[in-house]
């Protein structure tokens, strides 16, 4: 018997699935991070969350809103500078997955986080490349987790602010010391995954009840489909209760301290 | 010689119009009254630096403070846009703004740089990314061991760096504790430094191997309680997440932005 | 993931013959108890790396365990010259010894740049100094932002990592108190690392920002009580200062030195 | 009325005298270190004393026998990593005096600690440069303090460990970022300075009962006197206690953890 949830919710479980127990994970602000928490709290829970901000093994009891909240030091083991996380832990080799959120991808996992349109008279401005253009390189692999649609899955990102693997699949080729780049992309429709060879994104799984129409639909560009296309296992009963009441804590957390008075 | 000043004072002697200034806090501890006190003081022409803009330096763009932006994530963290920045680099209102972009990695390796003396910073950083195209302070460089091709950038050595931190003791000792970002990477870069702290302490009471900047490496030291407000002190206050939410409206509206300017900055005297 | 091992098994699992071996501390927090144990199975052929060889690398290197060194300073901290060392280097006995010699400074950014996952380090250093004519491993670039000539150094990046730590935790995460030198740079740094520790309790009871490296970036944690002794343990025991003197008759003299390393490393089983 | 001091007293209380109030000071251990600490307890209680183990400003009630002895780290305002203080402290230009002592010397002040004879077939070896090379180029400025003797002060050092002016004293002629180098040498016969043209040591001042002829004895090279020769300011009553007192203190401390029982 099938239980109720939302697309959101098949995505985010989904995405905590693919952590491994013991992993070493540097966490983009988010989905990932709502992702990561939900695997640190159901099947991994000596998975080991690193944020940007410099905060090393932190356990949060709610979603943190930002990527130096205090919730993230308190429950840290030991919060380090930010040249530190990025020289020692970052770039010193210590993060298996990086774990990243994007606002356009390409067919090659190209992110870009940067801007719509051109650089110097940009449609739209976006945030930049904060963490991600030396997470993707420097972690040993990469997950990223974004909603499906064709507004996010462009046939030619405007910008490649963080390199999946190039415009022609070959940007990693022969550069030494980085890692494995983008091996997993999990949408609210479905799970991607790089040719071994081309690189270019294979839809590997649909998420039950999502047609393979509906995912070219939401995709920018002609999307290859692998040949034994599986269908996603659903969320467990436990995964969502431990879901929703983590994020029920988080909008509770970040409701009470709304005092916004001196605004 | 760290000197005890008024914050009016402190920013009054060392950021002078056209400065090249770096104000750090990473997501924590970020020096919003000192923020504040330079858009009082009408400070113009000024190169920003900054890993995260946040709403402090919205603000300052948006008050005409700027003219350059050195930066690596410009967002209203966990809310979405900088309105105030993307109007400036958009528009070009008030004023133009230039514009020149890193990724947290380099920055934070040209912060560590520039406290280190060195003009450059080295970093595997920069594979298969744009911005090497749009940024020319980005270079590359190759390791005379390995042959291995790097990312080099300048190292941030500016003018003036300002940070917020809990607390100095009488001889002006500062300790910085929890999220520590860069913040002793600004005061040691920095030309002249200028700290904030919530109070004066007779004894910081901190670890062997705290975070603490000596006196002697700072210039000014001012009070300014709640000077990290809406950002957060470790130990102190919370982060006012209300705040940054309703900063995306105040923010997306020049005139709603220029009352808030007006009430919460102008009118409010040396207050956060 | 940290493995609780005996400091033999730890030893004997990744100390191999021919290895790159850095082992650090400061003055402060030696490995002695691992040094000694690394006498007593018989390692040959060892690159060792510190910056200040002290009595634990005379000691190995009386003992025939190495054939190059990595160093910057090789003196007895306040009593003289390393005999043992000398002998190596002046007479060749047990055997010759191949030195690699720099400053400290250089040392403290190749262990930064190996922790950093850099092949390189860039610094201000060796200005006007016989070192690089000497040592094939300073090179010189130029700054590709202002040309300036900075010294460059290969990053310490070596197979095993050694160093003596306060305490570790259950989970194998270990504090380090005090001086802290390049102890975390070594473990970062190291293919493998091995970390010796006074005690393990249930919780390590640090500050915020104190000098904790997790259990998942050590490969194995071995209980040695008093394993930085002659050396000290911030927090546990002070240096035996007499016998840092004694070491100077002692080593001078190669039978008194090899019966010292009969009795009391031979001899001592598992003790430092 | 002339007080009765040693010659080794003279040297350190002038060492002392030279360093004023406020400047922070990077100490060789030895020598350095002692006149370091009498200034300090003396005439510049606000001297700032930092040393290479990572401790900055530091108030060792007795001498530190190596450059981390406890008591540097315990009373010290807080203490550093060791890269950090190199790079951060020392090359980020916190220093503005480095104090050091030296094996031999010559007449553009440059240093050797490495060894006496060639390289690779050393008469006597010697410990090596430590932090000493880049003391002393990114040090505001040097001072060095060292027994005068032949052996000492020789014609040409056998190695350049850490310049002074280079072997022609044009070494820092056109160096970017680097320090005035040494500005004066104490030994326990005179004060010497830098020829401000040349660079070419200059005797400047004669201890108290010191002829030109000793020192041009203990000099292994013609040496040049000012045309102004000094006589230096003989060492004060208080000076002298608290430099005698400090010393027995430190005798007193280091025997007293004389345990040796394990060695």
């Amino acid at each position: 018997m099938s239980l109720d949830y939302t697309a959101a919710e098949m995505m985010t479980v989904t995405a905590a699935r693919a952590l491994a127990n013991g992993t070493t994970c540097f966490v983009g602000i988010g989905l990932p991070s709502e992702a990561a928490n939900l695997a640190r709290l159901t099947h991994a829970p000596e998975v080991v969350l690193i944020y940007e901000s410099g905060t090393l093994q932190t356990k949060p009891n709610v979603l943190p809103l930002s990527i130096g909240d205090g919730e993230l030091c308190e429950t840290a083991l030991t919060t380090v500078s930010v040249p530190e996380m990025f020289r020692y832990w970052l770039q010193g080799g210590h993060v298996d997955v990086g774990f990243l959120g994007t606002a356009q991808i390409d067919r090659y996992c190209n992110l870009n986080t940067t801007l719509i349109g051109d650089y110097r008279e940009p449609k739209v401005r976006l945030p930049g490349g904060g963490g991600a253009p030396e997470i993707a390189t420097n972690a040993g692999e990469v997950f990223i987790t974004v909603k499906h649609s064709r507004r996010t899955f462009v046939e030619a990102v405007d910008f490649v602010t963080t390199v999946g693997f190039g415009r022609d699949g070959r940007a990693r080729d022969g550069v030494p010391n980085i890692g494995r780049g983008p091996t997993r992309v999990i949408t609210d429709l479905c799970v991607m995954k790089p040719d071994p060879e081309t690189k270019e994104l294979v839809v590997v799984s649909l998420h039950p009840g999502v047609t393979a129409e509906q995912v070219q639909e939401a995709t920018g560009w002609e999307i290859r489909f692998a040949e034994r296309l599986e269908t996603t296992p659903e969320p467990g009963a436990e995964e969502l209760n431990v879901l929703r009441e983590l994020k029920a804590r988080t909008a509770r957390h970040h409701a009470g301290n709304e005092t916004g008075a001196q605004a | 010689m760290a000197e005890f000043l008024s914050l009016h004072d402190a920013v009054a002697r060392y950021v002078e119009d056209g400065a090249t200034l770096a104000m750090e806090g990473f997501t924590h501890l970020i020096p919003f009254a000192a923020g504040h006190e330079i858009i009082r003081q009408g400070r113009r022409e000024l190169t920003l630096i900054r890993m995260t803009p946040d709403l402090i330096f919205d603000q300052m763009i948006g008050a005409g403070c700027a003219r350059r932006l050195i930066f690596s994530w410009g967002g209203n963290p966990g809310v979405g846009s900088l309105h105030r920045l993307r109007d400036a680099v958009e528009k070009g209102y008030p004023q133009p703004l230039e514009i020149f972009e890193h990724s947290h990695a380099a920055m934070a390796c040209a912060f560590e740089a520039g406290a280190a003396g060195l003009p450059l910073a080295v970093l595997r950083g920069y594979v298969g990314s744009d911005l090497p195209k749009v940024n020319s302070q980005i270079k590359f460089i190759e390791c005379p061991f390995t042959g291995e091709r790097l990312a080099a950038v300048p190292a941030v050595r500016p003018d003036v760096g300002i940070v917020h931190a809990q607390k100095a003791d009488r001889a002006g000792n500062v300790l910085v504790e929890g999220i520590i970002g860069v913040q002793k990477e600004v005061v040691l870069a920095a030309r002249h430094s200028i700290v904030t702290v919530e109070e004066v302490v007779d004894e910081l009471q901190a670890g062997p191997n705290a975070c603490v900047i000596p006196g002697w490496a700072i210039d000014a030291i001012a009070v300014a309680e709640q000077g990290a407000y809406p950002s957060y002190a470790h130990g102190y206050y919370p982060r006012d997440n209300a705040f940054y939410k309703a900063w995306d409206e105040i923010a997306r509206d020049r005139e709603a932005f220029a009352a808030w300017l007006e009430e919460h900055v102008y009118h409010a005297g040396g207050a956060a």
